[in-house]
């Protein structure tokens, strides 16, 4: 049987990707990307905690699992229509062109 | 060793023939423990696709005739008697063609998107309970499975039509996502009605439910209910748009964009796209007999010993000529026309009937006089009313003029 | 206490509403504004009646029962200023008379203002005078009073100068409120004087109001300049008010100016309501005026100047009114005459003969105004009597009506309610200790009255047309649209039932039968004929028909008997007499002398007052305008160079400051993230090592 | 079991890096979706049905259809001529490292890393449902205004403002994927590619 802490490194792995794509890539809808995964990387932990805790009739890990979900998606949608906004306005996806708030 | 082999295989046929529980048992004893999921995972897929791939080629023969029969044509009578054969013909072109690939195109996601478009099609199928004890995978959140795959399609769809770096595909696939995304909803929440009175997600459950006839001779489907009879209509109009048929076909509609994203597709993979929008209808079509139409149950006592499988495979037919007819006679919507319609008819009205189908698992409780007709008065009202002031409102009282016919000089 | 008297707000009220609600009328609600009103008029005449008929037999011992319901207004230190309203004989008897007139006057200016495009504000105007002279009339304080007294006077400016198109219709307006202003200040001073002695306003306050025994009989006893009774000076002072607003010599000039407004005004106003509220005011505070009414002893000297100027102005006005030649002046003038006969009857009589004939002019004047409006509207807007005549085929119902009015108004005997009134007044006259001059003055008042009403009948009704339609005698009906015509029911039918009253209003104050005198002072009427034949009552009875005969046949004998021929015409008096004629025809040049006194002192008053500003004020005001200014400006200069500088370095040096912090934020989100990142780990390991050391 | 986990991992891993490190943002996200899939697939490993499918209704469904369409939109869909990878990525990937290193670090220093799951519970879904309905109502309606107020948002923000592009107002209608049609439309008139 698989112990945890494989699918913790799993997600452990997948996080880091994640920040590693939202902190290189220019362009805004791949951080976008990239903080997705981070995002599915915790709930992987949250699944997996669930699974191997001591009483798994418990299921907070997959009610939490679930709000994430849906948080996620709604934090999708608002975070592209935004980077649409930004596009129209400026013309670009690239990050590093929309700095605008520098002191 | 032989022996028993075949006895099993009769046995086991005998037993689905009979709606006999646990067909599988007696002959997978006979292999070896190892292999026994794999055997039974043939045994499940296997028929499945044989039925249904056979399904496909008399549809396409019974469409093309319906609808030469419904413009007046003869539509194909020269393969085999009434042109019975002409679906292995068509395959033989199919598979005989050249298969064109634009130059520019992006060959990877171009070669993957028919996979992906069928693959997940074929796995909505393995929820469906076929017969009283035949269903694949017993899911006990089977539907939630049967709509996660068929909204994986739509990405497939995008690929195809992005894939082949072409206006008229862009435009096909981004009008057929928008399209089911919109039609997404109505046909979830329409079933949702189902689940919440079912209390359950496994379609199984939801068959067994069905059981029993109300006033000892209506059947106790779903679709005799007035939430139910709602929910199936407007169940019924989102799958045709799901399946991207007429009068829903502006993604692939010929006379505007070629076909929309299956313009550059030629040969196996376009055959692999019609077959896969076929078992798309028919998966769906299985759905709505199953949530609705009771599934595989006799709709009356005193046919009960026909075997359970074939009123489903009746049901399904029926609804597949359903869908025949339709594109028959319907003409084909416009863009905004179609996007109007879902968000400002269909969604409004699948929550009233969501509200309707909660009215009615409350009221299940009453027990006064009249208190059945009562309920269904109730139900029946918290729908209508709302449907012909929703229709008033969005005709914005505009009276349908005569139609007028203009021709060519 | 009377259930009515705690409603009696009501009757002010409604009509106030009913203008509160016109005014945000748009024009083209025409029938709904006129609707409104006299639908609220109405209500307020019935509420009206209730209450009459809840005075009916109240008496007490001393006199008529005055219920009063007071309610503190205002809080001022320790005073507090009570306001209140009162239901007794008087004002119900007035409340009665103001509300039915004004509501026959609203109905008949429906038909008459049907033209007008100013129709609802015409209503709103009429609707909004009607509540202040009601108001006016159940006012329990005299500031209450005063106030509605002040919008009443408003109510008249608006209405007059209600075609303000007109430039003669806004001077007349002016020069009415003006003129009444100066009546009011006195009027005021009066007011201030009386609560700075009596200490209260209120008239009735369960014998503590100020025309009640303790307070005025506190008042008696002091004295102030000239050894005269402080009662008489306030009286006095209220008087002026009264003067001014019922037109009595010297300030009458405004009153047939005011007949610039639309006719229904100056029935309503000018003959019916408004002027009579100068003598209302005189009845209201007639204790004041002759303490012995509330059995307190004290002199009555107001009195005799009351009388003097009511004889003075009903001579002074009836003489003007012979030589008129517009159809409305003649009545204006009439009507400042018969205002003088109700001050004179004051003076003379008391309350009750003042009152009385108040209500009967009030109703024949009220329909000589109209049927003159009548006529006009027939003539087409043609106001000179000399371009009129032979209205009588014309116009049966208006001649009816007018005639009976006119004999009203000159007291032809038994039948017409003038006559009795009247010769209450004279009768009242004769017994007048003082002096006999008010009698014989008063006697030829009347006869003059006989003579110019007989005048303007004769010259309007009788003969033939002179107006343009048909001035040349050559084709009588040539073009029906000039000739004239009947007016429409709804201007008729009020004629008729105020003619009606008219003629049988005087059978309640007959000397047989004095109920009405007797309801006032709160007694119960008693019926004798034989006081009728009473010797000097008898007398006066024939006196005043014989002069009546005199005056009337006198004016048929100048008028009736050969018509005017054509318009151009001289006048018969002017052809004996043209200098007094003259004199008349131009009022005695009142209004010139004040032309050329009062209002070239005031001008000349005014331009010095211009010239000292110009000259002195303002270069005082130069000076200081430099001095700031010099000063402002080396304010500037300090401003500039001191503080201006340093702040300017400062400013610098922390912009200088912020650029390098500003480095941090350099507004990429990955270097955010990035920090996020190391901060994340940084924490993970503290937690760690946290987690290790507990 | 072991070698399906093993697969579903490499695929998922694999996945996950193309989806951040490709150069055709359509190819990312087509990868994200399939990153996505492969999560499911573990979840359902896991036991937790329920949140398997509604991952892959979710994100594969509505996600990655949301970013393919933002791709588009932002005319991502051709390969960028310009360097994919922000001038400061050698921090950036430092910094991933280090977040990695702290991770695995505070794993294995921890003591549940090595439990073995207990023997597996029961069918869930109706369990979720009675919790959603019971313990978990609060949360649930507030997840459901969220939404409600991201779709609407997400709707405002994103679309044409209606006075300069889309007089007709129907067309502004209550859903982005209208507009957003109509906007495809404008946008590739041109053959891209």
């Amino acid at each position: 049987m698989i112990p945890l802490y494989y699918y913790l490194m799993v997600s452990a792995v997948l996080f880091s990707v994640g920040l590693a794509g939202a902190l290189t890539r220019r362009n805004a809808i791949l951080v976008l990307i990239g903080v997705e995964l981070m995002l599915n990387a915790a709930n992987l932990n949250f699944i997996a905690f669930w699974r191997y805790s001591p009483n798994p009739e418990a299921i907070t890990g997959m009610m939490f699992v679930i709000f994430s979900i849906a948080i996620a998606a709604a934090e999708a949608a608002v975070g592209l229509a935004l980077i649409i906004a930004i596009y129209r306005h400026c013309k670009t996806t690239n990050l590093e062109r929309m700095d605008s708030l520098k002191g | 060793m032989m022996g028993d082999f075949f006895k099993g295989l009769l046995v086991m046929i005998w037993r689905v023939m009979t709606d006999q529980p646990d067909p599988k048992a007696e002959f997978l004893s006979v292999f070896p423990g190892g292999l026994q999921p794999l055997v039974s995972a043939v045994l499940s897929v296997s028929p499945i696709i044989l039925v249904f791939a056979t399904l496909f080629a008399l549809t396409t023969w019974l469409e093309r005739k319906g609808l030469g029969r419904i413009q007046n044509r003869l539509g194909p009578n020269r393969v085999g008697p009434y042109g019975l054969f002409q679906p292995i013909a068509d395959g033989l072109k199919m598979l005989t063609k050249e298969d064109i690939v634009p130059r520019s195109a992006d060959k990877v996601v171009h070669f993957l998107a028919p996979i992906a478009f069928l693959v997940p099609t074929l796995l909505a199928y393995a929820v469906l309970p076929y017969g009283r004890n035949l269903v694949p995978v017993n899911f006990d959140a089977g539907i939630l499975f049967f709509f996660a795959v068929g909204a994986s399609t739509e990405l497939s769809i995008f690929m195809a039509g992005w894939s082949s770096r072409n206006k008229y595909s862009l435009l096909g696939a981004m009008r057929a996502i928008a399209q089911m995304i919109s039609y997404e909803i109505p046909l979830i929440l329409s079933s949702v009605t189902v689940i919440m009175i079912a209390g359950s997600l496994s379609l199984v459950e939801i068959v067994e439910q069905q059981g029993g006839y109300q006033f000892g001779w209506l059947p106790g489907w779903f679709v005799f209910t007035p939430w139910g009879l709602a929910g199936f209509v407007i169940f019924l109009i989102a799958s045709l748009a799901e399946s991207n048929r007429s009068p829903f076909d502006i993604p692939e509609a010929e006379s505007e964009l070629i076909a929309g994203h299956l313009t550059e597709y030629s040969g196996f993979k376009y055959a692999l796209f019609f077959l896969a929008e076929y078992l798309g209808m028919f998966a769906v079509s299985g759905l709505a007999a199953t949530l609705f139409l009771g599934g595989w149950r006799a709709p009356s006592p005193f046919l009960e010993w026909v075997p359970s499988y074939v009123w489903f495979l009746s049901k399904l037919v029926s609804l597949v000529c359903l869908f025949i007819w339709i594109r028959g006679t319907v003409p084909r919507l416009r863009v905004d026309q179609l996007l109007n319609f879902a968000w400002k008819f269909m969604l409004p009205m699948s929550l009233l009937n969501l509200l309707a189908a909660a009215a009615w698992h409350f009221t299940a409780t009453w027990n006064f006089i009249g208190a059945g007709p009562g309920r269904w008065l109730l139900c029946a009202a918290m729908i209508a009313v709302p449907y012909v002031l929703l229709g008033r409102a969005l005709t914005g009282g505009k009276k349908w003029t005569r139609r007028t016919y203009r021709f060519a000089e | 206490m009377n259930w009515i008297v705690q409603y009696l707000w009501l009757i002010p009220v409604l009509p106030l509403a009913a203008a509160g609600a016109l005014a945000v009328t748009t024009r083209p609600h025409r029938r709904f504004g006129a609707g409104l009103t006299i639908l609220a008029m109405s209500a307020s005449f019935l509420l009206s009646c209730v209450a009459f008929a809840s005075t009916l037999g109240k008496t007490t011992a001393t006199g008529p029962l005055h219920e009063a319901l007071n309610f503190p207004w205002l809080q001022i230190g320790e005073s507090t200023l009570r306001l209140g309203w009162v239901l007794d004989p008087l004002s119900a008897v007035m409340l009665v008379m103001v509300t039915f007139v004004s509501l026959l006057i609203f109905i008949y200016s429906a038909g008459y203002m049907a033209q007008d495009e100013n129709f609802t504000r015409f209503f709103c105007f009429l609707s909004f005078f009607a509540a202040a002279m009601l108001g006016l009339v159940i006012a329990n304080n005299l500031l209450l009073f005063f106030v509605c007294w002040e919008l009443v006077g408003l109510a008249s400016y608006l209405l007059i100068g209600f075609w303000y198109q007109k430039p003669s219709a806004a001077a007349a307006a002016k020069k009415a409120f003006i003129t009444t202003r100066i009546g009011d200040v006195v009027f005021f001073l009066g007011i201030l004087w009386l609560y700075s002695q009596g200490g209260t306003l209120l008239f009735y306050d369960r014998g503590a109001g100020c025309l009640e025994e303790t307070v005025i009989s506190d008042l008696v006893g002091r004295t102030t300049i000239g050894g005269m009774a402080v009662t008489t000076g306030i009286g006095l002072l209220i008087f002026c008010g009264a003067m001014g607003k019922s037109g009595q010599v010297p300030l009458h000039v405004w009153l047939p100016d005011a007949m610039e407004g639309p006719t229904p005004v100056s029935a309503l106003i000018h003959a019916a309501t408004m002027v009579a509220a100068g003598v209302f005011l005189i009845a209201r505070v007639f204790p004041l005026l002759d303490p012995s009414v509330i059995e307190v002893t004290g002199s009555a000297a107001a009195l005799t100047v009351v009388t003097w100027v009511g004889v003075i102005t009903a001579v002074f006005a009836a003489c003007i009114a012979v030589a008129q030649t517009d159809i409305k002046r003649i009545l204006a003038y009439s009507t400042v005459s018969q205002l003088g006969f109700m001050m004179m009857g004051l003076g003379v009589g008391g309350v009750a003969v003042g009152m009385f004939h108040l209500i009967t002019h009030a109703f024949f004047k009220a329909l000589l105004f109209l049927g003159a409006g009548s006529v006009i509207h027939g003539c087409h807007e043609e106001q000179d009597i000399r371009n009129m005549g032979g209205l009588k085929k014309f116009m049966p119902v208006t001649f009816a009506t007018y005639a009976a009015a006119m004999m009203a108004l000159s007291g032809v005997p038994v039948f017409f309610s003038g006559f009795w009134s009247k010769d209450e007044i004279l009768h009242a006259a004769h017994g007048w200790s003082i002096s006999r001059w008010p009698f014989y003055l008063g006697v030829f008042g009347a006869l003059l009255t006989a003579f110019y009403m007989t005048r303007q009948i004769c010259l309007v009704f009788f003969g033939s047309n002179r107006g343009k339609a048909n001035s040349a005698e050559s084709h009588e009906h040539a073009d029906p649209a000039h000739s004239p015509h009947e007016s429409p029911a709804v201007m008729t039918v009020p004629l008729v039932i105020l003619a009606a009253f008219a003629v049988l209003l005087g059978f309640i104050g007959t000397p047989a039968w004095p109920w009405f005198q007797k309801y006032l002072s709160g007694r119960e009427p008693e019926f004798d004929t034989d006081a009728l034949f009473h010797s000097e009552v008898l007398s006066t009875l024939l006196l005043s028909s014989v002069i009546v005969a005199v005056g009337i046949g006198l004016g048929w004998w100048l008028y009736g008997r050969k018509p005017m021929r054509k318009a151009g015409e001289a006048d018969v008096l002017e052809q004996m007499r043209p200098d007094i004629f003259g004199l008349l025809k131009n009022k005695f040049y009142v209004d010139e002398l004040y032309e050329t006194t009062v209002i070239r002192l005031n001008a000349w008053f005014a331009q010095f007052c211009a010239a000292l500003d110009h000259w002195v004020w303002n270069g005082a005001v130069l000076l200081a305008g430099y001095l700031v200014l010099g000063l402002a400006w080396v304010n500037r200069f300090f401003d500039e160079y001191v503080v201006n500088a340093g702040f300017d370095e400062g400013c610098r040096e922390i912009r200088r400051g912020g650029k390098l912090l500003s480095r941090l934020q350099n507004g990429r989100v990955q270097s955010y993230l990035r920090v996020i990142g190391v901060a994340l780990a940084a924490l993970v390991l503290f937690l760690m090592w946290g987690c290790r050391a507990s | 079991m072991q070698i399906a986990f093993a697969i579903l991992v490499a695929l998922t891993l694999a996945s996950a890096i193309a989806a951040v490190s490709l150069r055709n943002l359509v190819h990312c996200a087509l990868c994200l979706a399939l990153a996505f899939a492969g999560l499911a697939a573990l979840y359902l490993q896991l036991g937790a049905q329920f949140v398997g499918f509604a991952q892959i209704l979710v994100y594969v469904g509505a996600v990655a259809i949301l970013v393919v369409f933002a791709i588009l939109l932002t005319r991502g869909g051709e390969s960028a001529p310009q360097p994919v990878i922000s001038r400061s990525w050698v921090a950036g990937i430092a910094v991933a490292v280090l977040v990695f290193g702290v991770l695995t670090k505070a794993m294995l220093s921890s003591s549940l890393a090595h439990r073995e799951p207990p023997p597996k519970p029961g069918p869930a879904v109706r369990e979720i449902g009675n919790q959603l309905m019971t313990r978990y109502v609060l949360p649930l309606e507030a997840v459901g205004l969220l939404l409600t107020a991201a779709t609407i948002g997400a709707s405002i923000i994103a679309m044409q403002d209606a006075g300069r592009k889309q007089p007709d107002p129907q067309s502004v209608a209550s859903k982005p994927a209208n507009a957003r049609l109509r906007r495809d439309a404008e946008e590739f008139e041109t053959p891209t590619g």
